[in-house]
């Protein structure tokens, strides 16, 4: 499934960044596939090595998988509203497990309902994410924001 | 468990049966034989079949809302507040339960017993139980259906049939491929003839329950002949295990004339295919989606593209549509909203119904496409099959002969590549591994250059990423702006 | 003064603007040589014609609010706020100002600035006066209308054109017929031949001004041929007076094959008529408005009748859409609801620009039907006016040739009376005196009979009222319940 | 203009009203025409004899024409939202001129802008008006309120 990466790294690369592995994937029980490829899709042309585990992800996997390419960031999706349960205690498993300084994003439809979106932040940065995203958040301005983070937990 | 497209014997469905109610603690209260007594109990405009059956006669395009909760008491509540705006009611299943993580289900009642709201993005059946199922059922004057996207929707049928529902949405490919990671195929294929055996049970006694596969797949750039050859292999199989209602799904695409090409053809196609399997004894119908991919944030402009998929479904003469809110964008709706994209798909439907969009040369020829399409790709099913189709399934999906775009699915190959071509109907980028005529591919292709063309720049991976997110923003094709 | 279709000659119309200038307080500030000054001094962008004449190039529907208060400041606020959301903007003129009730409209200033809130149903621009119009246009960036319904237009015209509007709605028959009760056709003709010859003049010192007559009528069941053929007078008027830049319009009937046919046939009748009267050099464009007859309150279900009408517009390829609100059923709307409006026309047209309504026999039969439809009725107004299409205005309305239903103008007749068929198209219920074929009054009486048949009743007046208040119940067609 | 009057008294017909009359018409500089034939139409049908002035009708319009046929009630429509300015000062009118027990009755779009309805009832019955009427009123239900106030002020 490569189309949507053949145009990789064509533009937008950044050398910099070019070694800076983050995790990608959509957590809990969640199918939503489309827009992970396409968070793919852009990270990777914005210079990040993506280890994109899809849908359906465990806390553990997105851990695993951190720890096995000293990934600086994890990028969280749920679209499904389950987020509320599935993104809680999140950012303790990470420190249990060693990753303390591990930059921690989340984004999409992350509760039941429509509600204000600076509440929901709140609630999510509360958890320990470092950044909350709306779904209509364009991927390259998260990208931006990525590459300093990291930089500044580096 | 070998896969085959033949009725289940009596005792290979009972020996599974006993591990299917085994398999959660509400399973024990179900006895087959209390609730076909029950199912009889209902009223006749309690039955899905019947009003699906009314409303084709008369030409009716029926309007049907999503919505489930994870507590019973909010969930009546909910499809009350719906019920006078709509024709029919649903109970949409939690994703946890979709998974059977009915731990994880309680875990959402009690978190959601807790809040006050539901933390849950629908109605745990299984979890409640049967006599908690027939609550709703008895709260309502409407018929009710399962949706949901389980692979594994045995202990859900078999809960929530005995419980009175009397539709029953899904099927072993659509029920996979865009809702599962590594499920495989044989398994979902098998797990959903068991379902389809049940249905069957309770027609053989006089119980008629209705089977929907989920048309829509992906719900992103699913080019009409896709998602039709799932249709029609899922009616196939569910007709084999003694189903006699079927109604086959569609997502809206966003061109009218290939939405309403695509509901005439899926109903001529499927009489074909059903009537060459030796199918006489069935009741048909069709349900149009309305646009399942990404919706505008901005709630005008979402009921916009709400009463655009109402109009469509009713051109097309569609026996159901499916209908969504002015908070799509945003995920679970509230009731009031819910109820809003009903109200404004009601209008529309009234303003169009007795409305004909004429037949065309242009018309034709995309109904005609399709069917080529479909014969092809069925053709090579049946082949790989050896003629049973539930084997040349899962052949063909392996080798990408059937392929759903976008789909998470691991054993889906994914090489097809759709594109919307330059008055924004759905055509092939890449067709993969999909066997379809030359003249067919050169007809996409030249579809393809043509828009690209229009917008000088060369069709790439680039344009469909552009198509996915059109209409979100407020476009139907992904023009470079 | 005796009525003809002669360019007015400069002496005439001198005088007469003497008269003009000097009716209101404010009149005395307009220097005809100043405002062409100032209107050169506009940029493109924020003319009229210029907009228009792009987007019938490039095939796109432009998309107009109504809007208009009482105070300037206010005024300039509503529509700095809807500007974003629209490519053209109007100035609606309340409807003191309409009937030139200069003081009432002065009290309904004074009120509204004592409330704090608008009072009146539109701009009074006479009032505010020449430097307080420039002040809403140079607050904007695009080009302003202005919309209203004044019989008797003339100081109202001098006054917005010197001040920069650079398009003016209306005409001889279509606001008075719909407008007024008691003002002798004659009179509004003559009228409306000073407003066109006005807009002469500034075209004759290179300033176009598009003229728009008012397309919809009494917004109530109108068959096409019928705003067809007084869209075609008033196009020959005011070309006749020098105009070069037109735009003819029609109100959405609620038929989708009956509307596209609508505005396909008006574009092609306008071209027949205004060149076998020897008029070559014009700039033509339509303007499509949404449903003009009654709305429903709930705002959901009027959102889909916003919707209905901007996939018409699109699909007919209207040059523009008049785009309603989601507080139709309420009457002025808050600015709010007006840009909802707006953005749910934005999404539909997006969403179905770039499709093609396929041509087919029942579309071409539709516009063959208006056509001589038009052709006759026309032909008698020509005979009646001895070749004088003014004049033949003048006795064709009084004669019944040319009728509008539902109008308050006592000057109409009133007798034609439409109603919907099976399929809800306008059709003609009762000639009255318009003289239409046979085979043309056989087809209309059986698909009313069709419909009458369908519905097991009779034809009649109730009918016509069920249709009347069909859409803000809901439904497309008054069908008994 | 006589077509959407053919069916008068065909149905519905009080014999008892059949000698009251109304008068009707749309106030002020308002040319909406089409819900006053309607109104007319049920009316009669109803059984009132119904005087109708049509549009543009000035509060003397109405006074004149219910002292020349002897009214027992003046039915106002204002459909344009200038109704808070044309239909002030109308019950101090009748009152002056003649008509103290007149039944008046307003209906319409009677604001400008969407406005609570109760809000706008208040505001029409402080100047006076019987009763007040949304646009979307069933006019039978008007026709049964008229008969009954008709008769109680008499």
């Amino acid at each position: 499934m490569n189309y949507l990466t053949k145009n990789r790294r064509t533009q937008g690369a950044n050398e910099d960044m070019s070694e800076t592995n983050v995790i990608l994937g959509v957590i809990g029980s969640d199918c939503h596939a489309v827009g992970n490829k396409i968070i793919d899709t852009v990270l990777t042309g914005e210079g990040f090595r993506v280890t994109n585990l899809g849908v359906m992800v465990s806390q553990d996997e997105f851990i695993d998988a951190a720890i096995e390419v000293g990934a600086g960031a994890i990028l969280v999706s749920s679209i499904y509203g389950h987020g509320e349960i599935d993104c809680a205690g999140f950012r303790g498993r990470c420190i249990e497990r060693g990753l303390e300084d591990i930059v921690l994003y989340v984004g999409g439809n992350l509760v039941i309902g429509k509600r204000e979106f600076s509440e929901v932040e709140s609630m999510f940065k509360d958890m320990g994410y470092d950044r909350v995203f709306p779904p209509t958040v364009d991927i390259k301005s998260v990208a931006q924001s990525l590459r300093q983070d990291i930089v500044a937990r580096q | 468990m070998q896969l085959r497209n033949k009725k289940l014997d009596m005792d290979t469905f009972l020996s599974e049966r006993t591990e299917v109610v085994a398999s959660w603690v509400t399973g024990k209260d179900v006895d087959f034989e209390e609730g076909v007594r029950y199912q009889h109990s209902l009223p006749e405009s309690k039955r899905f079949s019947s009003v699906l059956a009314a409303a084709d006669r008369e030409g009716r395009t029926l309007r049907q809302p999503r919505a489930g909760v994870a507590l019973v008491d909010e969930h009546i509540k909910l499809l009350q507040f719906l019920e006078d705006a709509c024709d029919l009611l649903p109970s949409t299943i939690d994703a946890y339960t979709r998974l059977n993580h009915y731990e994880k289900a309680a875990e959402g009642i009690a978190r959601s017993t807790a809040a006050g709201t539901s933390l849950l993005n629908g109605f745990p059946a299984v979890n409640h139980g049967l006599k908690e199922c027939r609550r709703v059922v008895e709260s309502l004057t409407k018929p009710v259906q399962v949706r949901h996207g389980t692979p594994d929707a045995r202990l859900l049928a078999e809960i929530t049939l005995a419980a009175g529902f009397t539709a029953y949405e899904g099927g072993g490919i659509s029920y996979n491929i865009p809702y599962a990671k590594k499920v495989p195929l044989e398994r979902s294929l098998r797990h959903w003839q068991y379902c389809d055996r049940l249905v069957g049970f309770y027609e053989e006694r006089g119980v008629r329950i209705n089977r929907e596969p989920f048309g829509p797949l992906s719900g992103t750039l699913v080019p009409p002949f896709v998602s039709h050859c799932v249709a029609i292999i899922e009616g196939l199989l569910a007709l084999e295990q003694g189903c006699k209602c079927i109604t086959l799904g569609y997502g809206q695409a966003g061109n009218l004339v290939q939405d309403i090409a695509a509901i005439r053809s899926l109903r001529e196609l499927a009489n074909e295919y059903f009537q060459a399997a030796g199918f006489t004894d069935y009741q048909l119908s069709t349900v149009f989606h309305q646009w399942m991919g990404g919706f505008p944030e901005n709630e005008a402009m979402a009921f916009s593209v709400i009463c655009s998929g109402a109009a469509a479904a009713a051109l097309a003469g569609a026996t159901k549509v499916i209908v969504k809110t002015p908070h799509e964008a945003s995920g679970v709706p509230t009731k009031e909203a819910n109820k809003q994209g009903l109200e404004a798909t009601t209008q529309t439907l009234n303003m169009v119904r007795e409305q004909i969009f004429p037949m065309s040369p242009t018309l034709d020829q995309e109904i005609e496409l399709i069917k080529r399409e479909v014969r092809c790709v069925l053709a090579k099913v049946f082949e790989l099959g050896e003629g049973d189709v539930a084997i040349g399934t899962v052949r063909a999906v392996a080798a990408g002969v059937l392929d759903v775009p976008f789909a998470p699915a691991t054993c889906n190959a994914g090489k097809l590549l759709p594109v919307r071509d330059n008055v924004g109907a759905v055509r092939i980028f890449d067709a993969g591994r999909v066997p379809l005529p030359d003249d067919v591919l050169t007809f996409h292709r030249d579809r393809v250059a043509e828009r690209a063309k229009a917008e000088k720049r060369e069709a790439s991976s680039q344009m469909v990423v552009d198509d996915i997110y059109a209409i979100s923003k407020s476009r139907l094709i992904g023009r470079p702006r």
